[in-house]
């Protein structure tokens, strides 16, 4: 039986402002094994990257703080860490990329400057040997001319390219988990598949566990191995990639799945969207929280938040999480709602 | 070879520019009523027409302006009119160290001081720090300098006999008014540095540094004071202005010979000679100030391109 | 790589300049510090005016004379200073009508560089000191002197011995001066007077043209004596005043000349002077100088110990030029201390004089002039021991400061006074000039504005000069003030146009100023507004009197009333207040030249009268001199004329008897 | 993101017909409209509301402003009124204290009962001299410095209402025995006055200028900043010595006061006059960044002039750095004014202005005696006007720029 290499129970996130309270993240809980891929969807503002930050205690306090919940990560819990233990673990266990690759590299020094620090700090690395091991990195992720180029600075640099810096930088210390925070959103499309495969390659190469965050269903099949969608800072659903795709049984991820664009479909196909607004997360609904958007709704849905039923093993195939009382009826939705779309 | 084609425009405009205030502050000088030769004792004609020949001041206006470019060109700002013993470059020789010394450590104050309140406050925004800097630095904003000098010289002379009322010469003379010529700026300086700070820390690239595993000292320090201290650096060009300003009042209350304290009796007696001496030395020093601002702008942002 | 190491570059500059700003020369204390308010304008003795100067140059120079404290002090407590043959003079004699000086200077008289001073130093320099081109202010009080204002004026006739100086100088700089040749004045042919061109505004343009271009020139015949055997006994030259050679308008000139010219060719020359060997300063010996008078003046000794007349080293000036030669390297000097170190606008350091005739009575071996223009600051280094005598402490501070023993006050030659623009409607009928003088309460200010124990003024000569007894005006007087408006035509100041006070930047100026102006307000009914100018300006409409009511203040050069009143003759330089007498005028003229001190007096009084009659001035105060000396300080005496000779200050070394030296000074 | 409607219809087709779909449109442009309503500015006072350090300063200030605009109508002893005998320098004292009106006006009205009284006497004239010249001294001319219409209607109303009555000299008296707290009252209007009218002048010249500079940019551009470079480089004590001078000949205050501009007036266009050019500065650097934005195309598009587009679509989205600014360039205005009067520069006595009391307060403070009622109050009036002013200046920068908001 594999262990997993990070247990996140009942993570609670919330941030403290003027206008109230911002319950980010509530009750998360989640399981990564060693070169896994997690893929964590959901819109905008559903919690999914506070829930990473927390995990790297990069959250800012104030506003945000964090409320309840553990995440174990080598046999101590992450949140009770002291800040100056917490740092041997950022960067060297648990590394992570971000979205942006144009805001995410520091304008004023160069790559290298930036590249070496992380191997100078975790591994002891003298100057001349962070350097090597740096353009090492960069030769990795594909960089010509790594050598050269190192000594430039990130606007000298296309968007792709940074990405790929980025990756190096989060990969410096071989780490056991990478978090990927939309790693691909802000890039072109034949790029983001360049930065997949190469994610995908390194993986391979280390074996690192990755947490893959994302709002594209369509990376999501590309690359991930199970699947997490959170709405509203709840989990909503959690299961592997196929079985999301083959039979969602939460109507948000149907929606979702719906609004994705399919090169298996026919090309006059229209898309939906979901309708309404995302909740607002400083009043929550007080139960569900798609309900007010959700074609399905009941009362029933309007009076407690629903309870996660979990069909199946976590480890077997096909072991499926997920939140909804209409469970049932929108799989059944799901295999056929494609057949229902009306052709223009 | 950029930063060359750089300096060699800017060389240019300061000409210009110098050539502009020369001849503004030329013929601003001549229409202010008054003259060189006016003392309380009232000059007899046949001694005012000898003075007069004496300093070329009977020549038509025209010719004394030629005469005057030219040789301020050659850097030679002709005798002083009421320091008879001294030409204008000997003044000026013995005034600027004393003002440059006095600015640099008021600058260096505030830089440090400054720098470090706003670096503080904005780490530990909300804290107490915070506020009590920000309070401080309003003051220091919000209280003229020469009312802060007097209750400095109250407290540091008097009450606790620290340092000497007045005087140039050594360095705890120099302490007290660099303290309060520093004062003003220091506010401004501590609050664009936290402002900047506090909109660097929410940048990405802090995130990245910290998810790095670096401590808060390194990011700081590595990676936010950087860009932070952009808008600081903007400051300096009109702070060295500011700072030359202030000198003139603080010189004053604190007897220090230096640029300000001629020119202002130069301004006030009418010496034009002197006056327009300081007045160009300020033009220039204000210039190079300036374009050394922009200069280090460009070395400390990578992306800054220089034109 | 630049970029890497710029902070550090900076950071680097920075830190040098720090460590060069703190390097910078420090000096140790002097025995004696004092505040000499203002800059000084020069050290040179010819050019100086004003107190400040004039404690510098009697420090570095010593004249003939010296105003040195003599006889028993007044009830005020001040020492009488009078002018002994204690300077460079050990003895001087009058001829019995008061008109021929003979001074003889004393054998161990040195300069600073070893020569010997003699009567040729002083001849030299009183002719530096009267030379047209030199344009000493002060030129007029050698005035007094035989030929010495033609010689300044350069007003000459037909006839008189004259002096050229070839227009052959080596440096444009005064002196030295290039060859002089001595001769007599021929002919003197000057451009029509201006009176004859001021009605041809019909006559054609070449003839103005003309007379613009010869405006000012002149020519000189000058006829000179041969000395060698072999040439014709004299020599007659014509000769233009051209400082660049260049001889532009003397053709023109020379045709304006009626009849022939007698010579056709003209040289240029630097000046034709009266000749000085006839201005009556004659150096009969080394050791002796003749000095022979117009007329008896009275205050002739005062002059000479006056520090305009102090000598000069004419090889010092004629090798470094004017400016140069007053430079701490350069400077050669006779007085009790020599010049070590000047910062402009910080300190002069002096240094005892060791060739100094009387060196050994000279204690203090280093002397600090500080040049500190604010009060306040001044006060505040007094207080904390950086200074051992300040000459301005502010008046604010006065009343507190006027209880401490180290405090040293007493009434001097300097009045204060507002000018008022006779020209100006309503200030040009005497009635309301005298009105608003007597709206005035000057006591009030005296006591409650200044507060420094300032005499409120109804006269303007300050009392205490010998022999004279000043004008009694009345004092404050309301009812009478309503009273000659109301004869003057503005009952209750009815009518009346607003009248403007001016002055110059100083608080205590503006308060004075807004007392006035309530009095005036209150008592007369009379709308008036302040007016405030800095320096330049103020004096700018003072000069072209752009102004109704003018805060001024005069500073008596010498303890006698001319000092004073001479300032408001018809038309005088000084006077810019538009008024004239003619019976004034005249009694200012007879009086330079009387011989009897009782009627000399006399004529003063009676011309004071007449100025308080006609109140072009209102008198306000007699200024008191206000100095805090330190208790170690000694010899420091109260005197009319605010004169302290800084080689008679002594420390006294030990601490405990400290204030009863100052309540012996003072008391 | 949230904020923004929705304008794509996602309606199903076969639910649709042209009518619904263009109601539906109208109920999203509606929606949209009320959406605009949230306005930066209504935004950026709510932001500015709930931060409570600039909610005290502007109340602060509004209180401060109120005062001073009543000044003449509180019950104040006379600002310029000296009484150097009695009354110089008295520390902070309750003893009430009476203007003196009162009895001013009972002898008047005495003396012209005795004159109605009087049918035939030679000293009738004598009597009637005697009354004008009483009505020509009266304290009503002497207590306050020519004030115009307004103030004087304000005075008399605060004789009407208060008579006699003054507060007494609690913040003690000057040197001159002029009441502390009066002449800091009065002081606030010039002060506050020369704070406004300077900053409006520089806010009028310096908005046109950056926003001409950075609107046509290139060459204009350019030669606009280098004049504003080397009128960065002119030391403006030359000017002010100029212009001071120049106002203050009788001829051309002669001439200004026909047009009824009196100097401080002029003092303060004068100020304003110089601090022009950094506003300048910052509206040019906006405009710069706004003027390739869409709605100035849009504007283009729709034929708008270029000062049209200027002055109506740029100035407009500027304004919110320009009050920013604005709150930075009162107080320093108030201070440069502080600074002149140190110079002895600043307005003229018996205008009162806190620059000069502060000045007259600094005077006073000396080791051997510590007048401390003359600096402290002026100095606290002066400290917090500016404290306020500088601490709203930053709210209204947070508020207004979410961007730089702590949050």
């Amino acid at each position: 039986m594999v262990q997993p290499i990070l247990q996140v129970k009942n993570l609670e996130v919330e941030f403290v402002t003027d206008d109230g309270i911002v319950r980010a993240v509530n009750d998360i809980s989640f399981d990564l094994y060693p070169g896994e891929t997690l893929g964590i969807v959901g819109e905008s503002g559903s919690g999914k990257s506070v829930a990473n930050l927390t995990i790297l205690g990069l959250i800012p306090q104030p506003p945000g703080h964090v409320k309840g919940g553990e995440v174990l990560f080598a046999e101590q819990d992450l949140l009770k860490l002291s800040q100056r233990q917490f740092r041997t673990i950022r960067g060297k266990r648990i590394a992570m990329i971000f979205q942006d690759p144009m805001t995410a590299l520091n304008p004023f020094l160069t790559i290298q400057d930036q590249l070496i620090e992380v191997s100078m700090l975790h591994l002891g690395h003298t100057r001349a040997a962070a350097i090597q091991h740096a353009v090492e990195l960069l030769e990795l992720v594909g960089i010509p001319a790594a050598a050269s180029r190192i000594t430039e600075y990130p606007h000298q640099f296309s968007g792709g390219m940074r990405q790929r810096v980025m990756i190096a930088m989060a990969l410096s210390c071989e780490p056991d988990i990478l978090i990927a925070d939309e790693p691909t959103t802000a890039l072109d499309v034949t790029i983001q598949a360049q930065i997949l495969d190469l994610l995908k390659a390194m993986q391979d190469k280390r074996g690192m566990a990755i947490i893959f965050i994302t709002h594209d269903l369509g990376v999501v099949a590309s690359i991930c191995d199970r699947v997490l969608v959170m709405y509203g800072g709840r989990k909503v659903e959690q299961t592997d990639t196929k079985t999301l795709f083959a039979a969602a049984r939460h109507p948000y991820t149907l929606g979702l799945l719906h609004s994705a664009p399919r090169w298996d479909q026919p090309q006059l196909t229209r898309l939906q969207s979901i309708e309404g607004q995302p909740p607002d997360m400083m009043n929550l609904p007080a139960g569900c929280a798609f309900a007010p958007r959700c074609q399905w709704k009941t009362d029933e849905c309007l009076a407690a938040v629903p309870e996660l039923v979990s069909i199946g093993s976590e480890f077997s195939e096909g072991s499926h999480v997920f939140a909804c009382i209409h469970a049932d009826q929108i799989q059944q939705a799901g295999s056929t709602s494609r057949e229902e779309l009306p052709h223009a | 070879m950029q930063v060359l084609v750089f300096l060699l425009k800017r060389l240019g405009w300061m000409l210009i520019t110098v050539w502009v205030v020369f001849t503004l502050s030329f013929f601003l000088m001549r229409a202010i009523p008054g003259g060189p030769l006016n003392g309380e004792r009232v000059l007899s004609e046949s001694v005012r027409a000898q003075l007069e020949q004496r300093y070329n001041l009977d020549d038509p206006l025209y010719v004394q302006y030629t005469t005057h470019l030219w040789n301020t060109m050659c850097f030679d700002f002709g005798p002083s009119y009421k320091l008879q013993d001294f030409t204008v470059n000997e003044v000026l020789a013995q005034g600027f160290p004393v003002s440059a010394a006095l600015g640099i450590l008021g600058m260096t104050f505030a830089l440090l001081l400054g720098m470090t309140a706003g670096v503080v406050s904005a780490v530990r925004r909300t804290s107490i720090y915070d506020f009590s800097f920000m309070l401080l630095a309003t003051l220091g904003i919000a209280i003229p300098s020469f009312v802060l000098a007097s209750m400095a010289i109250v407290l540091f002379v008097f009450y606790f006999q620290i340092f000497p009322a007045a005087g140039w010469g050594e360095l705890k003379q120099i302490v007290l008014p660099a303290m309060c010529l520093g004062a003003p700026f220091a506010g401004y300086i501590a609050r664009l540095t936290r402002t900047g700070m506090l909109e660097v820390l929410s940048n990405d690239y802090i995130r990245t540094a910290y998810a790095k595993g670096l401590s808060t000292r390194t990011v700081i320090l590595r990676h936010a004071l950087r860009g932070s201290i952009l808008p600081v650096v903007s400051y300096l060009g009109p702070a060295c202005a500011g700072i030359l300003t202030g000198s003139l009042v603080l010189e004053k209350i604190f007897a220090i010979p230096g640029m300000g304290s001629h020119f202002i009796e130069a301004a006030l007696q009418r010496d034009f000679t002197l006056g327009m001496g300081a007045l160009l030395t300020y033009t220039v020093l204000l210039y190079v100030m300036n374009t050394l601002v922009d200069l280090s702008y460009s070395f400390i942002d990578p992306r800054v391109v220089l034109e | 790589m630049v970029r890497k190491f710029f902070p550090l570059l900076i950071l680097l500059v920075l830190l040098g300049a720090v460590v060069w700003a703190v390097s910078m020369g420090t000096l140790p204390r002097a025995d004696f510090v004092f505040n000499n308010g203002a800059e000084i304008k020069t050290m040179d003795p010819a050019q100086a005016t004003g107190s400040p100067e004039g404690r510098v140059i009697n420090a570095l120079f010593e004249g003939l004379l010296r105003s040195m404290p003599a006889g028993e002090p007044d009830e005020l407590g001040r020492i009488p200073m009078k002018p002994v043959a204690r300077g460079m003079a050990d003895r001087f004699t009058v001829n019995a009508d008061g008109t021929v000086y003979r001074f003889h200077i004393r054998e161990n008289a040195r300069w600073t560089n070893g020569d010997p001073v003699t009567a040729t130093d002083f001849a030299w320099s009183w002719m530096r000191f009267l030379h047209p081109e030199t344009a000493s202010e002060y030129n007029y009080q050698l005035f007094y002197v035989r030929g010495a204002e033609k010689f300044n004026t350069v007003q000459l006739a037909v006839g008189d011995k004259v002096e050229v100086e070839l227009a052959d100088r080596k440096t444009p700089e005064l002196f030295p001066r290039g060859t002089i040749r001595r001769g007599i004045l021929r002919e003197l042919i000057l451009p029509p007077p201006a009176a004859d061109t001021a009605g041809t505004d019909n006559q054609e343009a070449d003839a103005a043209d003309d007379i613009e271009a010869i405006s000012g020139k002149a020519i000189f015949v000058v006829e000179f004596q041969n000395e060698s055997s072999n040439t014709p006994a004299t020599e007659t030259i014509a000769y233009a005043v051209s400082a660049d050679g260049s001889l532009a308008g003397i053709d023109e000139l020379k045709q304006s000349y009626r009849g022939d010219f007698p010579l056709s060719d003209i040289q240029p020359c630097q000046h034709v002077l009266y000749d000085f060997n006839e201005v009556g300063i004659q150096v009969l010996s080394p050791q002796d100088l003749e000095v022979t008078l117009n007329s008896a003046t009275a205050f002739f000794p005062e002059l000479v110990a006056f520090y305009p007349l102090h000598p000069v080293h004419r090889g010092c000036v004629e090798q470094y030029g004017a400016r140069r030669f007053t430079k701490a390297e350069n400077i050669v000097t006779n007085g009790p201390f020599r010049l070590k170190e000047r910062r402009i606008r910080d300190r002069i350091r002096l240094i005892k004089n060791e060739q100094y005739w009387n060196a050994a009575e000279v204690e203090l071996a280093s002397i600090d002039v500080m040049s500190i223009q604010s009060e306040t600051t001044s006060l505040n280094m007094y207080l904390t021991g950086q200074l051992d005598w300040d000459t301005t402490p502010p008046n604010t501070m006065i009343p507190i400061l006027k209880k401490r023993d180290d405090f040293v006050s007493t009434p001097f030659l300097a009045s204060y006074f507002y000018r008022v623009n006779t020209a100006k409607p309503p200030l040009n009928h005497p009635k309301v000039r005298r009105a608003l003088n007597l709206a005035i309460d000057k006591r009030s200010i005296v006591d409650n504005v200044v507060k420094g124990g300032q005499l409120p003024a109804s006269s303007f000569v300050p009392p205490g000069m010998i022999g004279y007894e000043g004008y009694q005006g009345s004092g404050h007087n309301v009812e009478l003030a309503r009273q000659l408006l109301a004869e003057a035509g503005y009952p209750n100041g009815k009518g009346l146009p607003q009248i403007e006070i001016l002055y110059n930047t100083a608080d205590s100026h503006r308060d004075i100023a807004e007392v006035i102006q309530q009095d005036w307000k209150k008592n007369l009914g009379i709308n008036v507004i302040l007016r405030n100018l800095e320096w330049g300006s103020f004096l700018d409409s003072l000069r072209t009197g752009d102004y109704m009511v003018a805060r001024s203040g005069w500073i008596g050069d010498y303890p006698d009333p001319n000092t004073f009143l001479d300032m408001f003759v018809t038309g005088g330089p000084n006077n810019q207040t538009n008024w004239g007498d003619a019976k004034y005028d005249h009694n200012i003229k007879m009086a330079k030249s009387e011989a009897d001190p009782a009627a000399r007096m006399q004529l003063f009084v009676e011309a004071e009268t007449i100025l308080m009659e006609h109140q072009p001035i209102m008198p306000i105060y007699f200024y008191v001199s206000k100095n805090m000396v330190q208790p170690r300080i000694q010899g420091f005496h109260a005197n009319l004329q605010d004169i302290h000779p800084l080689h008679l200050i002594k420390i006294r070394r030990t601490g405990s008897a400290a204030n009863d030296a100052i309540s012996e000074d003072t008391n | 993101m949230n904020q923004t409607p929705t304008t794509t219809t996602d309606e199903q087709p076969d639910k649709s017909s042209k009518r619904t779909e263009l109601q539906r449109l109208a109920e999203v442009m509606t929606a949209a409209r009320t959406q605009q309503g949230v306005s930066l500015w209504s935004d950026g006072w709510k932001r500015l509301k709930r931060n409570r350090v600039s909610m005290i300063s502007l109340w602060t200030l509004v209180v401060i402003v109120v005062l001073a605009i009543v000044t003449p109508a509180l019950p104040l002893q006379s600002p310029i009124f000296q009484n150097v005998k009695q009354r110089e320098l008295l520390p902070p004292e309750f003893k009430t204290f009476t203007l003196g009106i009162a009895k001013y006006d009972e002898t008047l009205a005495s003396k012209r009962q005795e004159l109605q009284a009087m049918s035939t006497s030679h000293d009738l004239a004598a009597l009637q001299v005697e009354i004008e010249g009483l009505e020509a001294r009266h304290p009503i001319n002497v207590y306050w410095n020519d004030p115009n219409f307004i103030s004087k209607a304000m005075i008399e109303f605060r004789i009407f209402i208060f008579g006699d009555y003054c507060i007494p000299s609690i913040c003690g008296t000057d040197k001159l025995g002029r009441d502390v707290l009066s002449r800091v009252c009065w002081g606030s209007r010039v002060s506050l006055a020369c704070g406004l009218i300077a900053t409006l002048v520089s806010l009028v010249i310096g908005v046109s200028y950056g926003a001409i500079a950075g609107y046509f940019g290139g060459r204009i551009d350019n030669i606009m900043m280098r004049i504003i470079d080397v009128a960065y480089s002119i030391p403006f004590i030359f000017i002010v010595i100029f212009i001071m001078s120049f106002l203050s000949s009788p001829k051309v205050r002669d001439t200004l006061h026909d047009y009824g501009i009196n100097q401080i007036t002029v003092f303060f266009l004068m100020i304003g006059a110089i601090y022009w050019l950094t506003m300048a500065r910052v509206v040019r650097g906006q405009v710069l960044s706004l003027k390739n934005e869409q709605f100035v195309d849009a504007a283009k598009t729709i034929g708008t002039s270029q000062w049209g587009i200027i002055f109506k679509h740029l100035v407009p989205n500027v304004m919110g750095i320009v009050i920013v600014y604005l709150t930075l360039t009162i107080p320093a205005v108030i201070r440069f004014e502080a600074f002149l009067s140190f110079l002895g520069m600043g307005v003229q006595a018996p205008d009162i202005s806190w620059g000069m009391l502060v000045n007259e307060g600094i005077q006073v403070i000396t080791p051997i005696r510590i007048y401390w009622w003359m600096i402290v109050f002026s100095g606290f009036a002066l400290a917090l006007t500016l404290f306020s002013l500088n601490f709203l200046g930053d709210g209204v920068r947070d508020a207004l720029d979410p961007k730089l908001k702590n949050r």
